[in-house]
């Protein structure tokens, strides 16, 4: 074919020495999943590419990275002048970890917590567990069975963190509240989040939290309040999703990409939640009448809270039983 | 082609013709411009040696097989068999060699297969199962209708062919080989069903190998050898001496064989109180007492499917017997595995080479070492000794004459002879005391049959205990020292050699004790 | 007494039939698909890939036509020419049913990932379909244990009774059927009797294609309502043992499918009970008991006679 | 086609000691036909590529520049063909004993798992004595996990086939209970174990690069295996067993013993890999460590028409190009899923050949009548 190869500026990068005159700054990202699952990897996704695209940073990202191959990818970005590498997945860290070190200069940023940096690796948690914090309390004000439910895929440690984050919130409006609690063992696979669902429904849950596609979908079925996670689910169930805990990595890209690129980047776990407005509550889209009002306005408070450094929300990955 | 030239006008009652048809498979020619009349209401025999192409031409009449040239008439119309719904159509109905029936379904299912007359979508099983009642009756056919085929007798089955055929309208019936597995008192009750169908409007074409059967049923015989049609003949016109000789092209010898002195030599087996219940939970082998003496031909005659395979395979140590012993040189033997009977002197020349003999797949080479793979010199410390092995096979390929391009030609493509030839040579070569020979001869011609019985004797004259199963009285009672018959999976009677009678041995093969 | 008929009327109860039903659904289809193949003599090893393209071509015209009927029948279209590429492999090439089938399982994973992106794109909201849910059948459905299995669930699910009670008539009453019985017990003396084995057999083969797409289609469809990459996760090869534990019989099929079903919706409601056992016990639960029940009862002697033999009719020049 | 048949005419009608058509039995008889089917494969994935707008040229060859353009792409290759090439194997040995084994996916995961723990309880033993329990133990557990499918084959009849996609999520939920549990790494938030300490890790085998020496246990294993399956009285029988059991049985080989035997050793080489993949390239247990290599080492099994060279060249083409795959997303955005579909229908095409060998044989008898 004669196509032409100007819609291709990034082959062109790539072959191009990258050393050569002065260097600039190429961003990469690798995925533990799809990228158009509505989730955690759609997060991560359109942050990366909202971030670069406004400031006009060449960038690039592999999807559905299996975690035995992920060392590769990071190399192989590192190989072909990538600069600042997220590695958007707890999953990832280890692999990170032993490419920075072989890789000192370029920058490297692994999503989640609690693992060992390096001089040239930093993280960023996603404290979607602060979010899940006041998901529980809306969760435990709205339930009027006392029951809440929640379904996940595998025990990551994130999740564990929400869920413990979730349990606390919801003590902290109804000190009786069940939180029942199912993992499916595998992170895509949405009829069976969705019959796991309906088990918890069955068992009274009235109040769920979605940590996986299909529970949404059981929400619809059973006539019950569910609460989205990550992106604004509400057009999955308009009439049954109150509201969703948003997560933005949008905030971490452009400040990593700003600080790498003035020099000031330091090796830390960077915590954008709450207090940057990179979690928060999507727009309840007329359903918050549903929520009594005093319980919104605790949470509000809670909120601000949280914004104003008050109050932290425990972060605790311990698994359960 | 044929010898004597054919009457070209056709007579009146004459229901088919058939005209030059040639057959080949690859560069074999299986039919070599067949031509054949078969006159309305007779019994019209084909007679030929094993692979001289009587079944392929059959098949091509029920439209199994497309032949390459040649033509067909029904009643003097020019017909074109393409299926074999046309063969069904046009009244050709044939009872298989190999019975083409499905064990799992009943009777009237087998019958119904392939109907769209008994009812389509749904076929009207009941009155299928009462049409054939009818049809039983007067035919004189004995069958249950509702009975699984799984359960039926052999003879039996046979009658369920014959029904099937008769059941689709067949004016012509043809039944290829349908006597080599009854007894001769079934084989008795078949005439009588030949001769009611042949008095209601049918004619027969009858394969067999007995002559002495093609005498008494039949009213013309055709003989092929090669693919070829010798002659034709009216039966009331030859007898039996010239039919062999037309069919193999020169006298026949049998086997000279000497007496050998049974009663003084030691025993090298000794079988006792065997039984055998299979998975179904039919018992096979209801007790059997056996020996067979150094230097001895034992032969065992029988009916097909009276329990034989089943009986060489627990010798051979493929199935083990639910009750009873095996001494092998005063060993028992009765759970033993294959390799410790081999080691200890057994030979096994099974019935089904292509399926138990040899490994198709696997070169001439290999099925040489097979048995030996595991002993040195061929093989130490678990490697393969290839310089070995290539002179153990060289050796058995000129010493028992396999004709093949190479030891690395692959077994399944050997002629069937060169395939027995492979088996003897890797069964004899270790000098066994014990020979088990099921169907030796089956399938092979008249060189290759004589070849192996000769090195069976030669076996007995080296002293080898030898136990010959065959379905073959003649080669029976021509090659054994002592004769035992076996009837559904008992010993019915044991005779010396001097002492056969044929109708005695015929009443046990139907399980008449005297 | 009355007690009794309370607590099998008891949500609890009810739930839990209803959910074992569901869940046994999609591998019931693609298991009663394969009683017609295997009882012919072909292994239809791809069955997962047929499901999953079927979930995604269902999902997809579901979608744009806004009718899961349409989505159901496109489905089924993707089954049919699926069944034919397998048949073509087997039953014509006589490869290797096993790596041929696993070959079209994972070239599916591949290519539904694929369209996806073609009708989809990557960055729009997750397509979700709206449909029906339950369509409860009147007094029926309140018969204890029985209501809820067979009677409280989606026309999709009352679609596949249909089918199980169609192919039960089918195999043991219809000519077709002992047909296909004569053609895996064996194939040569079906030749005799003028069946062509070779057309059977993609007959059958194609008839399986249909019901896998379908049981795809309902994990889209019916039971999700919307379609995510590879969200059959295995269940075409669980179909498989679902399939040898029924005997290959279409009501076998049902309790088969709906022992596995429950054993899956149990381990659900076990989990939430916390009552200490680590979940991935649990999770095990089904794949243990199949297993358990697999060796116990069924022998490989119920095999059709022919199953997994490729047939060649040989005659003589012609082929 | 045409020169071949052209060439038989030519041919002096005297018959040759040994035929072409032996010949071309005794070479590869396939290598033509498997280039033609990957060579259609490419086409079918240019197009795919051209219709998402991207030139399929480049897309072609950053994706060989990304399996092999440089040192480290080789290495990645090799290091992802490693664990292919090892199940590849162990389903050869199995498949020609006349055994399928499927789940070479729960195998590795268990291998990985038993290997980490020795390696984890014994790391103050020296690195050599080290490494072999750990590969011992791999083997072992590997190996007993397959047996298991086994026996119950024997005993109950029960299909392996079924079994062992049972066993594998089972397998696969265990070690997922493992990492959480009592493997988990203390203080860790990962479902993973604590990292193996040097000595109980594989040397780099290439400076720079990750390819570890799992590559020389790999070439090991090929090599042994080739000998196993033709110079060794096990592997004829192995070979016979698979061929024909009843033949085989007859002719004294303990065939029960011989197909346990070659599906234990499948596992074993599964649970090898998984040992591989443990001190080679993750130095931990994951919970995620196979993406399905179990699965996609059936398919490199028989594009290596399980001879052992046959599957380590098969491994490394997917590996190269799983490899090239992601580079190609990377660098110019054309999804991966597209060199699934080229990979598969690589498979596909090639079990496609036969219909060749159906045409050439609608078209001779024509040929000869006309004559
Ligand atoms: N399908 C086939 N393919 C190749 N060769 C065949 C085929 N069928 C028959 N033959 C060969 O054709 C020849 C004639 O076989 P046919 O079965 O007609 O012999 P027959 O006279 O019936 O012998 P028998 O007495 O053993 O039944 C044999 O050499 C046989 O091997
Ligand atoms: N599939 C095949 N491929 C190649 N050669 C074959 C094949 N089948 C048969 N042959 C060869 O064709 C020839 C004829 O075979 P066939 O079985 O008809 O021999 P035969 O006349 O019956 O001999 P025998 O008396 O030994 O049984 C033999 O030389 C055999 O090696
Ligand atoms: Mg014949
Ligand atoms: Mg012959």
């Amino acid at each position: 074919t004669t196509a032409p190869q100007a819609t291709e500026p990034a082959a062109a990068a790539a072959t191009s020495a990258p050393a050569a005159a002065k260097p600039t700054l190429k961003v990469a990202m690798a995925l533990p999943g799809p990228i158009n699952d509505n989730d955690f990897n759609t997060v991560g996704y359109t942050g990366l590419k909202k971030a670069c695209e406004e400031m006009g940073i060449e960038y690039t990202y592999v999807e559905k990275v299996a975690d035995a191959d992920v060392e590769r990818v990071l190399r192989d970005f590192a190989s072909r002048g990538y600069n600042l590498i997220f590695a958007h997945s707890f999953s990832f860290a280890s692999a990170a970890l032993a490419v920075a070190k072989d890789y000192p200069d370029i920058t490297f940023m692994v999503a989640g917590s609690g693992f060992e940096l390096n001089p040239n690796m930093g993280s960023y948690d996603n404290p979607d567990y602060q979010g899940a914090y006041l998901a529980g309390m809306l969760a435990a004000g709205t339930s009027k069975t006392g029951v809440l439910g929640w379904v996940d895929g595998n025990p990551a440690p994130n999740m564990l963190a929400n869920l413990h984050a979730f349990e606390d919130g919801a003590q902290e409006v109804n000190p009786d509240i069940k939180v029942l609690h199912t993992f499916i063992g595998s992170w895509y696979d949405p009829p069976k989040s969705k019959e796991a669902a309906i088990a918890q429904v069955e068992q009274g849950a009235d109040v769920l939290s979605a940590q996986g596609v299909g529970v949404i979908d059981a929400a619809v079925e059973k006539k019950v309040w569910v609460i989205g996670a990550m992106t604004d689910q509400n057009h999955l169930g308009p009439d049954v999703v109150l509201t969703s805990v948003l997560w933005d990595i949008y905030p971490v890209v452009k400040s990593m990409i700003t600080s790498v690129s003035d020099g000031t980047w330091e090796s830390k776990t960077y915590n954008f939640g709450v207090k940057d407005g990179a979690v928060k509550f999507s727009d309840f889209h007329g359903l918050d009448t549903n929520v009594p009002a005093e319980i919104m306005q605790k949470v509000n408070d809670k909120l601000s809270a949280i914004q104003n450094g008050t109050f932290e929300v425990p972060f605790d990955t311990s698994e359960v039983q | 082609m044929s010898s004597i030239p054919e009457i070209e006008t056709p007579t009146e009652d004459e229901f088919l013709r058939i005209r030059d048809i040639v057959v080949r498979f690859g560069s074999l020619i299986a039919n070599d411009h067949i031509n054949l009349d078969v006159q309305k209401n007779q019994v019209h025999a084909l007679l030929g040696e094993n692979g001289a192409g009587k079944t392929t031409l059959m098949k091509v009449l029920a439209g199994l097989v497309k032949p390459r040239s040649g033509e067909i008439f029904l009643e003097n119309q020019k017909v074109e068999i393409h299926s074999p719904e046309t063969a069904m159509h046009l009244g050709i109905g044939m009872v298989h060699q190999h019975f083409m029936l499905i064990p799992t379904l009943t009777v009237a299912q087998n019958v119904s297969l392939g109907l769209k007359s008994v009812g389509y979508p749904f076929p009207n099983i009941r009155k299928v199962e009462t049409q054939i009642s009818e049809l039983a009756d007067q035919f004189g056919l004995g069958i249950d209708p509702q009975i699984r085929v799984s359960e039926l007798s052999v003879g039996a089955q046979q009658r369920v062919e014959i029904i099937k055929a008769l059941f689709r309208g067949a004016r012509l019936l043809i039944l290829d080989e349908p006597t080599s597995v009854l007894t001769p008192q079934e084989t008795e009750g078949l005439f009588q069903v030949i001769n009611s169908l042949v008095q209601k409007d049918t004619s027969v074409i009858f394969i067999s190998h007995k002559l002495n059967e093609v005498m008494t049923i039949s009213n013309k015989i055709t003989i092929l050898r090669q693919g070829k049609v010798v002659t034709t003949l009216p039966t009331a016109k030859t007898n039996p001496e010239e039919l062999a000789r037309l069919m193999v092209g020169h006298e026949i010898a049998g086997p000279k064989v000497t007496p050998s002195a049974t009663s003084d030599r030691r025993p090298v087996v000794e079988i006792q109180g065997l039984e055998y219940t299979d998975q179904r939970n039919l018992k096979i082998i209801k007790g059997i007492d056996l020996d067979i003496h150094e230097g001895e031909i034992h032969g065992i005659a029988g009916v097909d499917g009276n329990g034989q395979d089943e009986f060489s395979r627990i010798l051979a140590g493929l199935l083990i017997p639910n009750r009873g012993k095996i001494l092998l040189n005063e060993k028992d033997i009765t759970r033993a595995t294959p390799m410790q009977r081999i080691k200890n002197g057994m030979a096994h020349i099974p019935g089904d080479r292509q399926h138990i003999g040899l490994i198709m797949d696997f070169t001439v080479a290999e099925n040489c070492y097979l048995v030996v793979s595991q002993q040195a010199p061929y093989s130490r410390w678990g490697l393969m000794n290839y310089r070995e092995t290539g002179k153990l096979v060289e050796n058995m390929i000129k010493t028992y004459d396999i004709r093949c391009w190479g030891s690395r030609q692959i077994a399944s493509t050997l002629s069937g002879g060169n395939q027995q030839k492979l088996i003897l040579a890797r069964e004899l070569f270790r000098r066994p005391n014990f020979i088990i020979a099921m169907q030796p001869t089956h399938g092979l011609d008249v060189g290759a049959t004589e070849y192996v019985q000769n090195m069976l004797i030669a076996q007995r004259e080296r002293g080898a205990a030898i136990l010959l199963i065959s379905t073959e009285l003649d080669e029976i009672t021509a090659l054994s020292d002592r004769v035992s018959v076996m009837y559904e999976g008992r010993i019915m009677g044991t005779v010396s050699r001097g002492q056969y009678q044929k109708e005695q041995l015929g009443l046990w093969m139907a399980g008449k004790s005297l | 007494m009355s007690s009794i008929l309370d607590f099998l009327n008891s949500p609890l109860v009810v739930g839990y039939f209803s959910a074992a039903m569901r869940l046994a659904i999609p591998i019931m289809l693609a298991a009663l698909g394969g009683v017609y193949n295997e009882r012919s003599g072909v292994m239809n090893i791809g069955m997962e890939g047929m499901m999953l393209m079927g979930s995604l071509v269902g999902f997809v015209v579901g979608f744009y036509a806004n009718n899961i009927w349409l989505g159901i029948l496109a489905a089924a279209a993707s089954g049919v020419i699926l069944g034919i590429v397998l048949a073509f492999f087997t039953v014509t090439l006589s490869a290797d049913q096993v790596v041929a089938g696993i070959a079209i399982n994972l070239l599916s994973v591949g290519l539904t990932s694929f369209l996806y992106r073609v009708f989809f794109g990557v960055e729009s909201q997750m397509a979700h379909i709206n449909a029906a849910y339950t369509t409860p059948i009147p007094f029926l459905e309140k018969i204890p244990i029985l209501g809820p299995l067979f009677f409280q669930q989606s026309p999709l699910v009352y679609f596949t009774f249909v089918l199980i009670a169609i192919s039960y008539i089918v195999i043991t009453r219809t000519s077709w059927g002992l047909q296909i019985t004569a053609v895996g017990e064996n194939p040569e003396a079906a030749e005799t009797l003028g069946m062509n084995v070779q057309r059977t057999r993609y007959i059958t083969m194609i008839i399986s294609g249909i019901l896998s797409a379908i049981g795809g289609a309902f994990l889209s469809l019916v039971a999700t309502h919307l379609f995510l990459d590879n969200m059959t996760a295995g269940r075409g090869y669980i179909a498989l043992a679902i399939l040898v534990l029924g005997r290959r019989h279409p009501l076998g099929i049902l309790l088969a499918a709906l022992m596995f079903g429950g054993a899956d919706a149990l381990q659900l409601r076990a989990q939430t009970m916390n009552i200490g056992i680590p979940f991935q016990y649990m999770l095990m639960l089904p794949y243990l008991l199949t297993m358990i029940v697999l060796a116990i009862f069924v022998k490989k002697t119920d095999n059709p006679a022919a199953l997994g033999v490729p047939y060649n009719p040989n005659r003589g020049e012609s082929e | 086609m045409k020169t071949e048949s052209q060439d038989e005419r030519l041919a002096p009608k005297k018959k040759p000691v040994i035929e072409w058509k032996d010949l071309k039995v005794i070479i590869s008889p396939d290598l033509t036909t498997s280039i033609i089917a990957i060579l259609l494969a490419l086409l079918v994935g240019a197009g795919l590529i051209a219709s998402l707008g991207f030139n399929p040229l480049t897309a072609y060859k950053t994706l060989l520049d990304g399996a092999l353009g440089n040192k480290n792409s080789i290495a990645e290759t090799l290091i992802r063909a490693i664990p292919l090439a090892l199940v590849g194997v162990g389903v050869s040995i199995a498949f020609r004993a006349g055994t399928f084994n499927i789940g070479g996916e729960g195998q590795l995961y268990l291998g990985a798992a038993a290997a980490t723990w020795v390696g984890l309880q014994f790391a103050y033993l020296p690195h050599i004595l080290l490494l072999f329990l750990m590969i011992l133990a791999a083997m072992v557990v590997g190996g007993i996990w397959a047996c298991i499918a086994g026996i119950l084959k024997i005993r109950f009849n029960a299909s392996e086939l079924i079994n062992t996609i049972m066993m594998n999520y089972i397998a696969i939920f265990f070690v997922n209970y493992l990492v959480h549990g009592p493997m988990k790494e203390p203080g860790s938030p990962l479902g993973q174990s604590s990292p193996l300490a040097s000595q109980a890790r594989l040397a780099i085998l290439l400076p720079t690069t990750r390819l570890h020496t799992g590559l020389l246990i790999t070439i090991f294993v090929v090599i042994v295996a080739y000998v196993l399956l033709w110079h060794t009285t096990w592997g004829f029988q192995i070979r016979a067993s698979g061929k024909n059991p009843i033949a085989a049985l007859a002719a004294g080989i303990n065939v029960n013993w011989v197909a346990l035997s070659a599906f234990a050793l499948s596992g074993a080489l599964a649970g090898l890999a998984g040992f591989c993949e443990a001190a080679g390239v993750q130095h931990r247990m994951l919970e995620n460590i196979s993406p399905g290599y179990g699965y996609t080492a059936i398919v490199v099994a028989l594009l290596g028409q399980t001879n052992p060279t046959g599957v380590l060249a098969a491994a490394i083409m997917f590996a190269g190009l799983q490899v090239g795959a992601s580079t190609m997303e990377s660098a110019i955005g054309v999804p991966s899923s597209i060199v699934t579909i080229i990979q598969y229908l690589i498979v596909i095409f090639i079990i496609g050949r036969g219909a060749l060998d159906l045409v050439r044989r609608k078209i001779s008898p024509a040929k000869e009548r006309s004559k």
